[in-house]
């Protein structure tokens, strides 16, 4: 509508303020991160001095890294894909047709704004050995006897996180699930009813292709979240036990301000970094592209 | 002097060009139509007059003077919008207001002329209420209002009736019309609708595809088409169009069917014409003097009149016949034609003169 | 008279479909609900088996115990911080969103793909950076500097869901206030800014929600208690003490949650508008 | 438009403006202030500073044990350190890397250094020679245990154990009692959280089978005959069900006041947290609910414990060095102060031979306990900056040690990746 000639400075003013924003305290912090990670940068070090791939080596060779990314995607990977179901079917529930849509969606949806530092707290509650309501729960029906240490059993704290991560982050898949069931023409799915298709032809066929797209947006908006998600980690279980919830993010953190190790953590950044560009390419290509 | 002239104005978006250099004049206190069909650019033109758009070569002269590089604001411009564009937040006397406010009018001057201009369009109950609370055709007002506040040198009006339903629509036109007599001022009126540019427009500035096709009073266009794309264009229902040869004579038309007709003049010869003919000038007629033969097909009875659609050897026909035409589907007529007031075209669609060698 | 099997079978249908509802709803919600039944027990009915919902004894002795001036400075702390991120993202992210919506210039897209591409940068990364160049600037411990880092993490999907907003804002209303004299700058202030209001409430609700729970920052560039953000000064100050105070801990936890719960509850339609509208078009 | 600029103006002012601070002030940090039972003595320090020192101010930061040297770095490297610091022995060499700490062998005279015993000071001096904190309370870590529990399991009270079968077997021996009304009872509270604090909790054992973590030439190593033999003897407990999954430091504190454990580790200040989080149910005492003895004697019949003291140290940005020495040497020497800090907090107060001998605490059985485990005591043996990251390389292995895994195979593991790190 308004031309650059016409108007550069108002032009100039509307961006200024978030390129300087973004430029200084993101872009600038990630292409110096970067370059940090070729370095032996800290603060713990008078000098800084450029070590090549070093960092990188130091870590591929460390096989805890290894489990560090492996936990990663295990615990990112699996949130996502339950969030997103358990959004899908919730925004399809309710819009069966069914009456109070509106009170229950926003009950689902004050689970969103609850704070992370909050449900860390509610979780070493909720999954206390001896008195948390998931072992009460377990051992009232049967299931475990005794107790069952979520938080020390490597195979269990995993999904303490991703419970809390799917937990968290269903109201938001499913709000914007059902802003998009909502948009797809009535006249479609009535169409298709006539047409004699039931409830799961319909879904299959009509539903899900349309909101195929629009899911796997959320899907991955809530993956990019989930790995930047330090609080459960850091707090709940301080990454164990065995190093079983050590998430790239906690372990670039320490890296960067318990170690106080610059470049080590610069490179596991960068590492993420680059984890999540190709992650996002085959996404878009493979994913995305198909039903665009 | 508030004249409007645009010199060998284009507009490109990207590399595609949508207006090829248009040179157009309008007069001080005139009130100028710019009509064609959807994406012919008359829009944007409109825009580019108004400062909306830039425009990507050529000149726009208000009052003698360029503006080209001036924004809407500093070229003493009002324009009225089809959704109405008023501000939803602000109450009617505040959308009237706002353009004074931005001019920095003492604040009494702008209450007298908002005023005012509520007297003159019947809004004067109205200005404390929000636009969510109008009617459609008292928005429509509010948005006349606030061009007229400040009487401007040249009023733009984009498509602003289409959103009314058809009965205010024919109210609005004459309002317009009257407001247009009033304030004498220079006015451009966009429209895609050929009856509001007949009717309202002292001048008709066609356009398609990016081009001005022609340019003239209303009647100079209904009765002088330039092409056969005015031809159909203006008029309804449109112009009858059918595609044939002229002998060598240039005094027969003949279709590919073999059938043929004799012209009231004379054109030079040439192999592949198209002849228009307009409802009007035709006439149902039972006698042997009818020119075609044919069979009708469909009567629409429109209460002043009856359109009757003929199939003859040339193709269908439209006829305008009386309101109480005893036309009836199936019965075998004849139709005559006003010889005089037949419009010839060539292979390129633009108009013959008759007598040419 | 009797109903009919297939109106039966519609009934049952329905039934199902409300029970499985309130059932999926109410799984979601047990962790407040325990949440909010432990802070209002008496410590000693905390470790009952089995669990009780509603209290015997209800206490608010574990809220009261929460009145102290440490939470209390968390509280205004994060308060600030988060009112000036939302403030200052949500203005500078319609500016942007404005721009990109409203001026025709190459590069729009690519400015926006930017903008989203930079929520996926790694935050412990940026914060090498940002930690060195808030030394450098002496912004170290003091609320600019959260200010400015949560500012800078948000500001994109606020300028997401403002120019989705914005685009589908018609345009003619500010062509109209263009040609009324109105300078772009005006029109963007005085006819934009109003109509977007419920798109404006929801980047800031957005904004305030994120910066209220955000932790790594809060943590890492301040050092006093008087400068310290909620979750931050819950974990450094906080958690050591109350190890098995349960009902004491919940009771924290409820409240560390209120400002934001009673936010969303006052704006929460306004805010799903904005949210859903800016998701599914974009 | 106008209140749009001047109101952007005030926010940037307000939220840029750091903290003013009077010229005279002196800032404390540490976790003095986040136990509420502590809180009284920091209020006497504080009151008593101001009164020698008037047109003082003292601040004081709280900051929980565990995050106080981040947060002390932080606090340095962002320029706005405290001008006290409280640590434990093993992070003063991080700060004094970074150039955090001042020297103090200037702030204080001889005379004044000669209270405290050397062994301790030696501890804090580095390799330039210099003193870069004090030692403050000394913690030597006795065993805490439950005499009620060990009655029951049909033991002795009053005959603690004296070898590590012994041990041993007391522990198992109070692990099968039956679960109490609120849960079950553990014979050992031990610590294996996920942090590198549960593996500083694991050195006392390493110390009591003859072993340490630092090998004769400096280097750090955990894969040697005791370590592994202390280990074992924590894995045998860990793998019978004896010591509780995953605890940290405070849940085990609450597992022992709330009586359902038999052994603790702790120093000085267990009878202060017992006495605090029992709400006073619990008597230390030798004849009460809880007791103390040393850890038993080593294999070879050498004994020796681990300090986990607390030190105090000055910063080398505070602009009062002096004002802060004087704090140092009111808390250090002041027999009012070490006397109050006693009876709030039961914690052996001061490093100064002369003020332990006398008053309330020269009269404490409980007190003296601890004074005679002084003469065996070490502070931290890891003297180096990443002091917290090695401890981390080796908090996955110990775990996994505890759930039953190879022992030398994890040792060896976790000395490779403390090799690693130090390498860098």
């Amino acid at each position: 509508m308004f031309s650059i000639r016409r108007h550069p400075v108002f032009f100039v003013v509307l961006f200024a303020p978030a390129l300087l924003l973004v430029g200084g305290l993101m872009l600038f912090p990630i292409v110096n991160g970067i370059r940090l990670s070729f370095t032996n940068a800290s603060p713990l070090r008078a000098e800084t001095r450029f070590v090549g791939v070093e960092n990188f080596i130091y870590l591929f060779e460390d096989p805890r890294f290894w489990e560090v990314l492996g936990n990663t995607v295990y615990i990112c990977g699996l949130s996502t894909i339950f969030c997103t179901i358990l959004g899908l079917v919730v925004a399809l529930l309710l819009d069966s047709g069914i009456r109070f849509v509106g009170f229950f969606r926003a009950a689902v949806f004050q689970v969103w704004v609850v704070p992370w530092i909050v449900i860390a707290i509610l979780w070493g509650w909720l999954f206390n050995d001896e008195w948390g309501i998931v072992n009460q729960f377990l051992r009232s029906t049967g299931i475990i006897e005794g107790q069952m240490a979520w938080m020390f059993e490597p195979k269990l704290a995993p999904w303490v996180v991703i419970f809390a991560y799917s937990w968290r982050a269903v109201p938001f898949v499913m709000v914007i699930a059902l802003a998009a069931l909502q948009g797809i023409p009535k006249e479609v799915n009535e169409a298709a009813e006539i047409d004699g298709a039931g409830y799961l032809n319909r879904l299959r066929h009509i539903t899900l292709p349309l909101l195929q797209n629009i899911l796997l947006v959320a899907a991955l908006l809530e993956a990019v979240r989930f790995l930047q998600e330090v609080t459960i980690p850091l707090v709940l279980t301080q990454g164990g036990p065995i190093g079983a919830t050590n998430v790239l993010s906690l372990f670039t953190y320490k890296a960067a301000f318990t170690e106080w190790d610059f470049g080590l953590a610069s490179a596991a950044g960068t590492v993420w970094l680059l984890f999540v560009i190709v992650f996002a390419g085959v996404y878009n290509r493979f994913l995305l592209r198909k039903s665009a | 002097m508030a004249n409007v002239q645009t010199r060998n104005i284009k507009k490109k978006y990207g590399s595609v060009e949508v207006l090829h250099g248009i040179d157009l004049e309008i007069e001080d206190k005139e009130f100028v139509a710019l009509v064609g069909p959807s994406g012919c650019g008359k829009s944007t033109l409109l825009r580019i007059i108004a400062g909306l758009e830039e425009h990507s070569g050529g000149d726009v002269l208000i009052g003698g003077e360029t503006v080209s590089d001036l924004t809407p604001k500093d070229r003493d411009i009002a324009m009225v919008f089809q959704s109405y564009a008023l501000y939803p937040h602000k109450n009617v006397y505040e959308n009237l207001a706002f353009t004074l406010r931005m001019r920095n009018t003492p604040k009494g001057e702008i209450d007298t002329k908002v005023r005012a201009a509520a007297e003159a369009l019947n809004l004067t109950d109205y200005l404390d209420r929000a636009p969510a609370q109008l009617s459609g055709g008292q928005r429509q007002r509010v948005a006349m209002g606030r061009a007229l506040v400040r009487k401007p040198k040249v009023f733009l009006f984009d498509e602003p009736l289409s959103n009314l339903d058809a009965k205010l629509r024919v109210e609005m036109r004459t309002e317009i019309r009257r407001l247009h007599q009033d304030l004498n001022a220079t006015s451009i009126y966009v429209t895609h609708d050929q009856v509001e540019a007949m009717t309202m427009a002292d001048r008709i500035v066609v356009l398609h595809d990016g081009d001005i096709i022609q340019v003239g009073k209303p009647m100079e266009l209904y009765d002088a088409p330039a092409t056969t794309f005015v031809a159909s264009f203006i008029g309804s229902p449109q112009m009858n169009l059918f595609e044939g040869n002229l002998d060598a004579a240039g005094g027969h038309f003949h279709v590919s069917t073999g059938s043929s007709i004799r012209l009231g003049k004379q054109y030079r010869s040439e192999a592949s014409v198209t002849l228009g003919i307009r409802p009007d000038d035709l006439e149902l007629d039972a006698s042997d003097a009818a020119d075609i033969q044919g069979k009708i097909r469909v009567v629409e009875h429109t209460g002043g009149e009856t359109l009757v659609f003929v199939d003859t050897p040339f193709g269908p026909l439209c006829v305008r016949a009386p309101a109480r035409s005893q036309a009836r589907v199936g019965d075998i007529t004849g139709v005559k034609i006003d010889r005089e007031r037949l419009h010839m075209f060539d292979a390129s669609g633009l108009r013959m003169s008759a007598g040419g060698a | 008279m009797s109903v009919s099997a297939p109106i039966l079978r519609r009934r049952a249908n329905q039934a199902a479909l409300y029970l499985s509802v309130c059932t999926l709803v109410l799984i979601m919600l047990i962790p407040i609900g325990w949440m909010l039944s432990t802070s209002f027990k008496p410590l000693r009915d905390v470790f009952q088996t089995p669990p009780q919902w509603i209290p015997d004894e209800i206490t608010f002795k574990n809220y009261v115990a929460q009145f102290n001036e440490v939470l209390g400075t968390l509280m205004l702390n994060s308060m600030i911080v988060a009112v000036g991120a939302a403030v200052l993202a949500t203005f500078v992210g319609a500016m942007t969103a404005y721009g990109i919506s409203r001026f025709r210039f190459k590069g729009g897209a690519l400015l926006m793909l930017f903008f989203m591409g930079s929520l996926a940068f790694p935050v412990p990364l940026l914060m090498i950076s940002l930690y060195s160049l808030f030394v450098k600037l002496g912004l170290l411990n003091t609320y600019a500097a959260l200010i400015l880092g949560h500012t800078a993490v948000t500001i994109p999907v606020s300028i997401w869901l403002l120019k989705n907003f914005f685009d589908q804002l018609p345009r003619e209303v500010e062509e109209a206030a263009y040609v009324d004299g109105a300078s772009p700058l005006k029109v963007f202030l005085f006819v934009v800014l109003p109509m977007a209001r419920p798109a404006l409430a929801a980047s800031a609700i957005f904004v305030f929600v994120v910066s209220w729970n955000e932790l790594l920052f809060g943590l890492t560039f301040t050092s006093t208690t008087d400068m310290r953000p909620l979750p931050a000064g819950i974990t450094l100050v906080f958690l050591q003490e109350f190890e098995g105070a349960w009902s004491e801990m919940m009771a924290l936890a409820v409240m560390v949650s209120i400002p934001v719960l009673i936010l969303f509850f006052f704006f929460q339609k306004t805010f799903l508008r904005g949210v859903t509208a800016g998701a599914v078009k974009g | 438009m106008k209140y749009l600029y001047s109101s952007v103006l005030a926010l940037t002012m307000a939220t840029t403006i750091p903290q003013m601070s009077a010229a005279e002030d002196v800032v404390y940090s540490g976790w003095l202030g986040t136990y509420s039972y502590l809180e009284p003595v920091a209020g006497k320090m504080e009151e008593k500073f101001e009164a020698n020192n008037p047109g003082v101010d003292f601040i004081r930061q709280d900051v929980p044990f565990e995050k106080a040297l981040d947060q002390a770095t932080v606090a340095h490297l962002g320029g706005n350190a405290s001008d006290l610091i409280h640590l434990i022995p093993g992070w003063v060499p991080a700060l004094q890397a970074i150039g955090g700490l001042a020297p103090l062998d200037d702030l204080f005279t001889d005379e004044e250094l000669a209270q405290i015993p050397d062994a301790a000071l030696e501890a804090l001096r580095f390799e330039d020679g210099k003193l870069y904190a004090l030692p403050w309370v000394p913690g030597p870590v006795m065993m805490f245990y439950n005499r009620n529990l060990l009655e029951q399991a049909g033991f002795d009270p009053d005959k603690p154990p004296t070898t590590w079968d012994e041990l041993k077997e007391m522990i198992m021996g109070v692990c099968a009692l039956p679960a109490g009304d609120d849960g079950k009872i553990y014979g050992l509270a031990l610590r294996s959280w996920s942090n590198p604090n549960a593996v500083q909790w694991s050195i006392p054992w390493i110390y009591g089978f003859g072993g340490d973590v630092v090998d004769g030439d400096g280097n750090i190593k955990f894969n040697t005959p005791e370590t592994r033999a202390a280990y074992s003897w924590l894995q045998d407990i860990s793998t019978s069900g004896c010591a509780p999954d995953g605890f940290s430091v405070g849940e085990t504190r609450n597992l022992m006041a709330s009586g359902k454990a038999g052994f603790i580790l702790e120093g000085p200040w267990g009878r202060g947290l017992f006495n605090n989080l029992s709400e006073n149910t619990i008597k230390t005492g030798a004849d009460g609910d809880i007791w103390v003895a040393p850890l038993p004697n080593a294999p070879d019949g050498s004994h020796r414990t681990i300090g986990n003291s607390h030190v105090i140290a000055i910063s080398s940005a505070s602009k009062n060095k002096e004002l802060a020495a004087e704090f140092v040497k009111l808390i250090l020497f002041d027999q009012d102060i070490t006397d109050t800090y006693f009876e709030l907090s039961d914690q052996v107060s001061t490093p100064s031979a002369a003020l332990l001998a006398q008053g309330p605490m020269g009269a404490d059985e409980f007190t003296q306990k601890f004074v005679e485990e002084l003469q065996v005591y070490n502070e931290s043996p890891i003297k180096h900056p990443k002091f917290y990251a090695i401890l981390d390389q080796v908090v996955p292995e110990y775990q996994r040690i505890l759930k039953g895994a190879d022992i030398e195979s994890s040792l060896e593991t976790a000395d490779k990746q403390i090799e690693r790190l130090l390498s860098r």
